[in-house]
């Protein structure tokens, strides 16, 4: 992304002539975000210094009372943590597992290459609220083969249920994403350990470091841009997350895995105050552009 | 490739216990979904980690009987022509915006850029009025417009970077051989965008085949539901029939596995441009 | 009247000015060679001829059009990049034919334009394999078929052997001077390397700094280089310049203080030079192959390399020391065609002839170059031991002889 | 005509809606019906999105309560009392207790096609082999519990599937109303009472200090908050359980998955408590007409005809439900467990409607976080109170 | 006693044998050059001492240290990669102390040795950048630099110049050189440019599929070249071959037949072969700097290229073809070391020395060589026009004369 600077101050005709005739192409693309993407947006940032119904035409503007409401509200905050918690795991999770299975199919292993790395990637393509209902059986208490798991192994599991114990709920929230996109973020880290010279590691070797050192020393610091990539990406799905908890757990039991996406729909349809959850959205959207922001600088800088 | 010295091997051993583990792991819930698929409603509350005792089709015959191969089919044809839509568009976008040195289009792609990181969650109330407003409700002429709006700033910063790094020299060589500005990006620029192209549309692809909200909300009809709102649906049709719920997962996740199983060589490759 | 006409062109990026005013005249079937260092502005102008870059003031034409602002498929040109540049999914053939394609002429045409120009090439036989198949080498030959099979008015070249390795590029070198003897187009080439230069040109353009320093045939820039760059741009290893004082001048001839020399040296001066004032500064050159065995200058071996046809030397000695060469120590190259053992440390006797040094002002203009027709005599230390007046020209020979043994006039 | 209507997925409603369409079709010719179903979860959402919309379903179900009055409020719903009063409109045949469910002001905004109940259903057989007899009070039940763990502490005499937070709350509903009484909760249901009295009586944490005795008696199964109510019912249905509170569209299902030699019981009542303990669990359910729909008469003239005496009949045969044209419910061929839902109905004193359903959408959803809260002992009844109360509090007040 | 010491070393992957019994003894000090045609395993022999691939069976020991299965740090040996491998997130500093830095050595102990290095290459104001920052030359100083820290025993080079321009390689070319002498170390340098190999090598290795097929210094390869490949490999343009037929032998003097010749060519045998039987294929060789002007063979220029201080002659004549030349068309390659204005088409007379001949048998091996302290007689067309008996070698004397206006003998 350097390149931009390289051209700029010609005098365009090839270049320029698409920039002012052909400069009508990228309006397909404007029509359709600006229809579908920034006027809703805009919509929602107006709606919250409303208070609405869901089925309500009556908005009366409240200024900034439902984000008072929202730093008051002890669920915001939970849903809010909850997102920090699912960033953060999936990160140590998707990207930190990712990165060892990367590294393990990488250089690690002789063969069996090809066969790990599509079993390990193929949930990434189940659709969510597939593997959500696949793991809420597997969880259930009564029927699921997890608790028949652990009890055949002699454990107890716990007695409120995998998905019905607060402490417990967010955890396997997590698991689940982890299972459902460390595939992903390994095939992600595999193409980049792939584009690290081989020779790298050669003069590593030469200069006394292999294992866990040539790990650290060049692996790592080649990798750089490729995490910084998985990480964002990890993190804005982080934020974003909905069908998953959605379906497995409704953002229950009582709210202990509720996040913002959830939240803002359970306040929307649910219990339709559509200023509130607008403002619950607004800051979802406000994290979210920030992330996206932050994605850009580190993709130019690389 | 460097070579292991025989003190690795246990080393190496752990490694693949590692890497096995994780694949059962993964394995697993696939897999029981598949053998809970050929229970009996009994055994799956009895038995639930055994095998099933007759390996019957019955529960595959009640679920399809839902409609799946409807929904399978709205879903091949919205997730097709949305992505095509997103290719076109967002190529086209993201062309311009690379060959031209101007600050409004630079602009315009940071606008894009933004649009990336709006949910469509956080924005899901006026975009349902708005579409519905227009008529789009059930139909998959309208929500496909809406989801290639979704995958049109991905895409486009995908491709944006892409086109950056393509070899000048070859639209140079084309416009010397005569291309037009059209002729250019379709009959060279295109046709080597392939590792972009196959990851854009591996991608686009898999959030939309797997899009929930939206779909739930805009299409209602039961004749014009995708695959996710119909999943969900056999929860509600069959209350406990399980054996159906789980043939009715697998009939719906085995395809896009078989695809993937397909295509996954130039689907893992086209990764690779996504890192750099 | 010239086939390609360049009249005074200016490409400006911005506030940087990369060519600044540039006039060429090309003949038809001239092969033209531009060389420069990088950054010069060769490819700029290269870019510009093709159209690819809109050019700031001037004109360029082919043949009677003007072309300054037609598009680049309307020019008659044709252009072989760097790294080739190939359509990677086409193949061979589909890339040799796409322009005749586009230009929507009819198949049987294409498909005998390009087998002729896969005759030409000797490619026929990969016609229908896709690029990567191919080695750099063939790659090329695709590259430069592209071209022919378009027949254009002008070929472009912007260093298309670069990316070859030695072997394959003198091989290639013999068959583009065969091609352009074949087709006798009009070619323009950019080069970095002088061997190419050399050997393929008609006439040499050397850039530098977006301004043309010298256009020439190829034994006049390497004989009589108008300015220090042209002469020290030519020729491998290059040229040892030596920094000096104007002494005195008698006549046409210049008595030179060069740091390290045992004594004043004398060079002869051109004739349409003015004579410089004694006490100016100077450059003096003197050509590796120029030094010979046996002279008055005493100096010791640094580095010897042999190439078995000929030998490296590199000599270093007392103050004497070379400015601006390619070892950053001041050695003195001397280039002999034959083999020889020398050991490093060993001391060496060296001279040249007065009528085949190079002299330049301090603004980088010619005031000396050799006179080829005329055999000169061995610089023997100091003195004006020549007769007086440098002699006129004479009929060019075909070679100066070389008496290494000779010793001191 | 299009005449698009939207209802939940229901087992049979499909086969019935469209035999239905095809007569009321060939009555009005050029009228085209459109049915749409949802799934239960996803339905209230959907219903609300969908009438803000600007091409919303003309016909719709919904539940009688707080969500309904909503849409009347807001606008959302089209008042058909001049249509229901036509010739063979639907004030023929259902009667205005059943009508004012989805009355407001006088007027009618919807029209009760049905209600349901829920029922305790037992094993008699189990019940049989160790002596044990469906429970009066709820003492009994509660030592109907203890005595199923002294059989085998393995067996869950009660499975509690409470993962979706309704279950509970059904059970609490009952257990409100048996402890305070009707009369004693109206104004606290909706949020009339002043501030200071709104949800303080005692009564209401005692309500939830019974389900904690369920709990501390063995009813339950251990992790009724991660259990789906199908897989509850599975449980019974699989002759793992011996009973199981459940709705009066359970018995089919039961039915269906091979057990149907169950018996039921009626919701015990408290010793001490205010409520009658003849009242019954009931919640109506019908149909209301789009305020947005361009054609309402024709919208309302279908509803007429789906509570019309005949079509009422078919419903209750085809889908075994307690329909609210009750006129030839004798000449239905029905089960022998649909006969006793409807002689049972008949005879409860007076009908009690769900929480989540008649309270505003806010306090529903506390009422239904605290239920997971109690059951998962993570609150005490008294804070689960609280927290109701101060929903109530702000929904009052905001 | 030897410095490193390869015995019988094979490679083999998995069924392909990429090298093949190598034996080879390198003294401390030496600067060895591995050369041969791509893919003949000069690279795998190296990475072989450097312990980046396992070998299949030999022995190699540096010192008094066999080292065969030691690892990479642990040989005391350092490589220089074609590609630089410099670790592209350190700044040069940490690239060229990483080594130390793994071996625990304290801060200031590295420091120095960087500094030090860092002086010796002329990088002390590049430190403190990252490798992207860096030009070419400079980045692979870097890389030079990274082993020169190690203070190794064993310098290996793996084509380190061949990323580099040509002016750049001819300078680093230098520098290295003078490293060498500096450093005194014991360095093994593989490269495919032969101008590297004859200036740089004390010694040359010719590899040729995985076996070595001769060792010696550059002028003994470039002199007395044991194969018919080895001949064919040095010396640009390449020697010419003539393939022809033994017509007899008088003494240990071969006649030998060359169609397109017009008289049979006369070629006197080294000593130490057998003499061949009269119609035994052999192929005849003449460097392109040994034909000279004059003589009895008349050819027709076909190509000219005039470098200035040489010009290289591609003649062509009637049946008289060379094989497996550099241009395809088998053209006879000339070399004269000095201008000359010849057009194509012209016809010129050339010949050559018989002493300066080479001639090998049908399987490629030696079977004449010139001696290069005979000058011997310009070649006049047929005939024994030479005392009999070829004179025994003389003192080697510095140069030999060339008289390139001799006319026929
Ligand atoms: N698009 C551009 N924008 C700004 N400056 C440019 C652009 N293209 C080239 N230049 C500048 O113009 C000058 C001439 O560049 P050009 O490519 O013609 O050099 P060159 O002689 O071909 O060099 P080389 O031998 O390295 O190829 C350089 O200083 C370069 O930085
Ligand atoms: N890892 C490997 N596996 C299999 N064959 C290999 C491997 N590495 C090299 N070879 C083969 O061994 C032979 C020698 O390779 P090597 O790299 O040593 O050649 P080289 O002499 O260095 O050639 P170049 O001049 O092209 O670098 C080649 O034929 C090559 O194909
Ligand atoms: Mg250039
Ligand atoms: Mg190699």
């Amino acid at each position: 992304m350097t390149d931009m600077s390289r051209q700029t101050g010609a005098t365009p005709t090839w270049y320029g002539r698409i920039a002012a005739s052909q400069s009508m192409l990228v309006l397909p693309a404007l029509v359709l975000c600006t229809l579908f993407i920034f006027i809703p947006a805009f919509l929602t940032i107006v709606g919250s210094f409303y208070a609405f119904g869901l089925t309500s035409e009556r908005w009366t503007p409240v200024g900034l009372a439902n984000y008072v409401k929202a730093g008051n509200d002890p669920i915001f905050w939970v849903a809010l943590k909850n997102n920090l918690i699912i960033v953060f795991g999936s990160i140590v999770m998707q990207v930190g597992i990712g990165t060892v299975l990367a590294a393990i199919l990488d250089r690690g292993i002789g063969f069996g290459q090809v066969f790990f790395r599509v079993v390990i990637f193929m949930p990434m393509v189940i659709s969510a609220v597939a593997v959500a209902l696949i793991w809420l059986i597997i969880l259930d208490p009564n029927i699921g083969i997890l608790n028949a798991l652990v009890k055949s192994l002699g454990l107890s599991p716990p007695t409120r249920g995998w998905l019905g114990d607060p402490s417990i709920s967010i955890w396997m929230v997590l698991i689940v994403a982890g299972w459902q996109y460390t595939g992903f973020m390994m095939v992600l880290i595999l193409a980049g350990l792939q584009a690290i010279p081989k020779d790298l590691y050669e003069a590593a070797a030469l200069d006394g470091a292999r294992g866990m050192r040539a790990f650290w020393s060049i692996t790592l610091p080649n990798l750089r841009n490729v995490l910084l990539v998985a990480v964002l990406i990890t993190t804005i799905g982080g934020f974003k997350v909905f069908d998953l908890i959605f379906v497995l757990t409704g953002g229950g039991p009582a709210n202990a895995t509720q996040v913002l996406g959830t939240y803002i729909y359970l306040q929307a349809f649910t219990l339709t105050n559509m200023g509130y959850a607008n403002a619950i959205a607004v800051v979802l959207l406000a994290i979210a552009v920030l992330l996206g922001w932050l994605q850009l600088k580190a993709s130019r800088q690389s | 490739m460097t070579h292991f010295a025989p003190r690795f091997r246990i080393v190496q051993a752990l490694l693949y216990g590692f890497v096995g583990l994780w694949s059962a792991f993964v394995l697993m819930p696939v897999a029981w979904m598949i053998f809970a698929a050929f229970k009996t409603r009994r055994e799956i509350f009895t038995d639930p980690l055994g095998l099933p005792g007759q390996w019957t089709f019955d529960s595959f015959r009640r679920a399809w009987g839902v409609g799946l191969g409807q929904f399978m089919f709205n879903s091949v044809v919205v997730t097709t022509s949305a992505v095509l839509i997103i290719l076109l568009v967002s190529g086209l976008a993201a062309y311009v915006i690379a060959r031209s040195r101007s600050v409004w289009m630079k602009l315009l792609y940071l606008l894009i850029v933004a649009g990336f990181a709006v949910p469509n969650n956080a924005v899901i109330v006026p975009l349902y009025q708005m579409v519905t407003a227009a008529d789009f409700g059930n139909s998959h002429f309208g929500i496909v417009w809406v989801y290639a709006a979704y995958g049109i700033p991905f895409t486009t910063i995908l491709f944006f970077a892409f086109f950056l790094d393509f070899p000048r020299e070859l639209e140079e060589a084309a416009r010397l051989d005569g291309c037009r500005p059209w002729a250019v990006f379709f009959r060279v620029v295109m046709p080597l965008s392939g590792p972009a192209i196959a990851s854009a549309a591996i991608f686009q692809a898999v959030f939309i085949w797997n899009e929930f909200l939206l779909a739930l909300l805009l299409l209602t009809q039961p004749d014009k539901k995708t695959l996710p709102v119909g999943i969900l649906q056999l929860q509600g049709e069959f209350t406990s029939d399980w054996p159906a719920v789980m043939a009715g997962l697998s009939i719906a996740t085995l395809p896009i596995i078989l695809l993937f199983l397909i295509l996954q060589r130039s689907f893992v490759r086209s990764l690779a441009g996504l890192g750099k | 009247m010239s086939h390609l006409k360049i009249n005074r062109v200016e490409k400006n990026y911005g506030a940087f000015h990369a060519v600044k005013g540039v006039s060429l005249e090309v003949e038809e079937g001239e092969f033209v060679v531009m060389v420069g260092p990088s950054g010069c502005g060769k490819s700029t102008l290269l870019r510009c001829i093709a159209g690819l870059e809109p050019i700031t003031s001037g004109t360029i034409t082919v043949g009677d059009h003007d072309i300054t602002r037609a598009e680049p498929w309307d020019r008659g040109v044709a252009m072989v990049f760097q790294n080739y540049a190939l359509y990677p999914h086409m193949t061979v053939r589909d890339n040799m034919g796409f322009a005749l394609k586009v230009a929507g002429r009819p198949k049987a045409e294409i498909r005998a334009a390009v087998d002729k120009a896969a005759q030409t090439l000797r490619i026929t036989e990969h016609l229908d394999k896709k690029p990567k198949a191919l080695s750099g080498g063939q790659k090329q030959r695709v590259a430069i078929g592209r071209a022919i099979t378009r027949a254009p008015e002008v070929f472009l070249f912007d260093e298309p052997l670069s990316n070859l390795d030695a072997a394959l590029r003198s091989q290639m070198r013999v068959e583009l001077g065969r091609l352009h003897n074949q087709l006798g187009a009009t070619m323009i080439y950019v080069t970095h390397d002088q061997t190419e230069a050399m050997t393929m040109a008609s006439r040499i353009v050397v850039l530098n700094g977006g301004v043309i320093e010298q256009v020439g045939t190829p034994l006049e820039l390497y004989n009589k280089p108008e300015s220090l760059f042209v002469a020290g741009f030519l020729g491998s290893p290059r040229m040892n310049f030596f920094d000096g004082r104007v002494l005195e001048s008698r006549g046409r001839e210049l008595s030179v203080e060069i740091p390290g020399m045992p004594g004043p040296v004398v060079v002869p001066l051109d004739d349409d030079v003015p004579v410089p004032q004694p006490g100016a500064q100077v450059r003096m050159g003197v050509r590796p192959e120029a030094v010979t065995l046996g002279g008055a200058l005493e100096l010791s071996v640094a580095l010897v390399e042999s190439l078995g046809r000929e030998t490296l030397l590199y000599l270093e000695g007392g103050g004497l020391r070379t400015v601006d060469s390619e070892s950053a120590e001041g050695f003195v190259a001397v280039q002999l065609p034959s083999q020889h053992q020398l050991r490093v440390g060993e001391p060496v006797k060296v001279g040249w002839d007065p009528a085949s040094l190079y002299l330049f002002d301090d603004s980088g203009r010619r005031l000396a170059t050799p006179d080829p027709g005329v055999p000169g005599r061995v610089w023997a230390g100091g003195g004006w031991n020549r007769p007086q007046g440098r002699a006129r020209r004479g009929p060019t020979r075909l070679w100066r002889a070389r008496r290494p043994g000779a010793g001191a006039g | 005509q299009d005449i698009k209507m939207w209802t939940l997925e229901t087992e049979g409603l499909q086969g019935f809606i469209e035999q239905a369409a095809a007569e009321f079709e060939e009555q009005h010719p050029g009228v085209n019906i459109i049915h749409e179903r949802f799934p239960n979860e996803a339905y209230k959402t959907q219903i609300q999105v969908a009438l803000t919309g600007s091409s919303p379903p003309d016909v719709f179900f919904n539940w009688a309560g707080e969500d309904a009055a909503r849409l009347v409020r807001d606008g959302l719903a089209a008042d058909i009392t001049e249509y229901g009063q036509a010739e063979g409109g639907f004030a023929e045949n259902v009667s205005e207790g059943w009508l004012a469910n989805f009355a407001y002001e006088g007027s009618n905004y919807g029209v009760t096609h049905e209600g349901v109940s829920k029922y305790f259903y037992y094993d008699p057989v189990f019940f049989e082999d160790h002596g044990l007899e469906p429970p009066e009070t709820f003492e009994g039940l509660l030592q109907l519990c203890q005595d199923i763990r002294a059989i085998d502490s393995d067996i869950v005499p009660w499975p509690l599937g409470n993962s979706e937070r309704w279950k509970l709350n059904h059970i609490i509903t009952m257990l409100n109303q048996r402890v305070l009484g009707t009369e004693a909760t109206a104004a606290d249901y909706a949020l009339t009472a002043p501030e200071d009295e709104l949800f303080t009586d005692p009564g209401y944490v005692e309500a939830w200090q019974k389900v904690v005795d369920l709990m501390d008696a063995g009813c339950f199964q251990d992790a009724p908050n991660a259990t789906s109510p199908e897989a509850s019912r599975s449980m019974f249905a699989a002759g793992v359980s011996p009973m199981i509170y459940c709705g009066t569209w359970c018995a089919n299902i039961f039915a269906e998955e091979g057990f149907d030699s169950f018996e039921m019981f009626r919701f015990p009542s408290v010793e001490g408590g205010a409520g009658d303990p003849g009242g019954q669990f009931l919640v109506p359910q019908g149909y209301m007409v789009s305020a947005k729909s361009e054609n309402p008469e024709l919208a309302a003239e279908w509803i007429s005809f789906l509570v019309s005496d005949e079509q009422a009949r078919a419903y209750a045969e085809q889908v075994g439900s307690i329909v609210s044209n009750a006129a030839q419910i004798d000449q239905v061929e029905g089960t022998r467990w649909f006969k006793f839902f409807v002689e049972d109905i008949a005879q409860a004193s007076e009908t009690v409607n769900v929480l989540d359903v008649l309270l505003e959408a806010s306090v529903a959803n506390a009422y239904l976080d605290a239920g997971v809260e109690v059951l998962n002992r993570t609150k005490t009844p008294e804070e689960a109170m609280e927290m109701i109360r101060a929903a109530a509090l702000e929904a009052k007040n905001g």
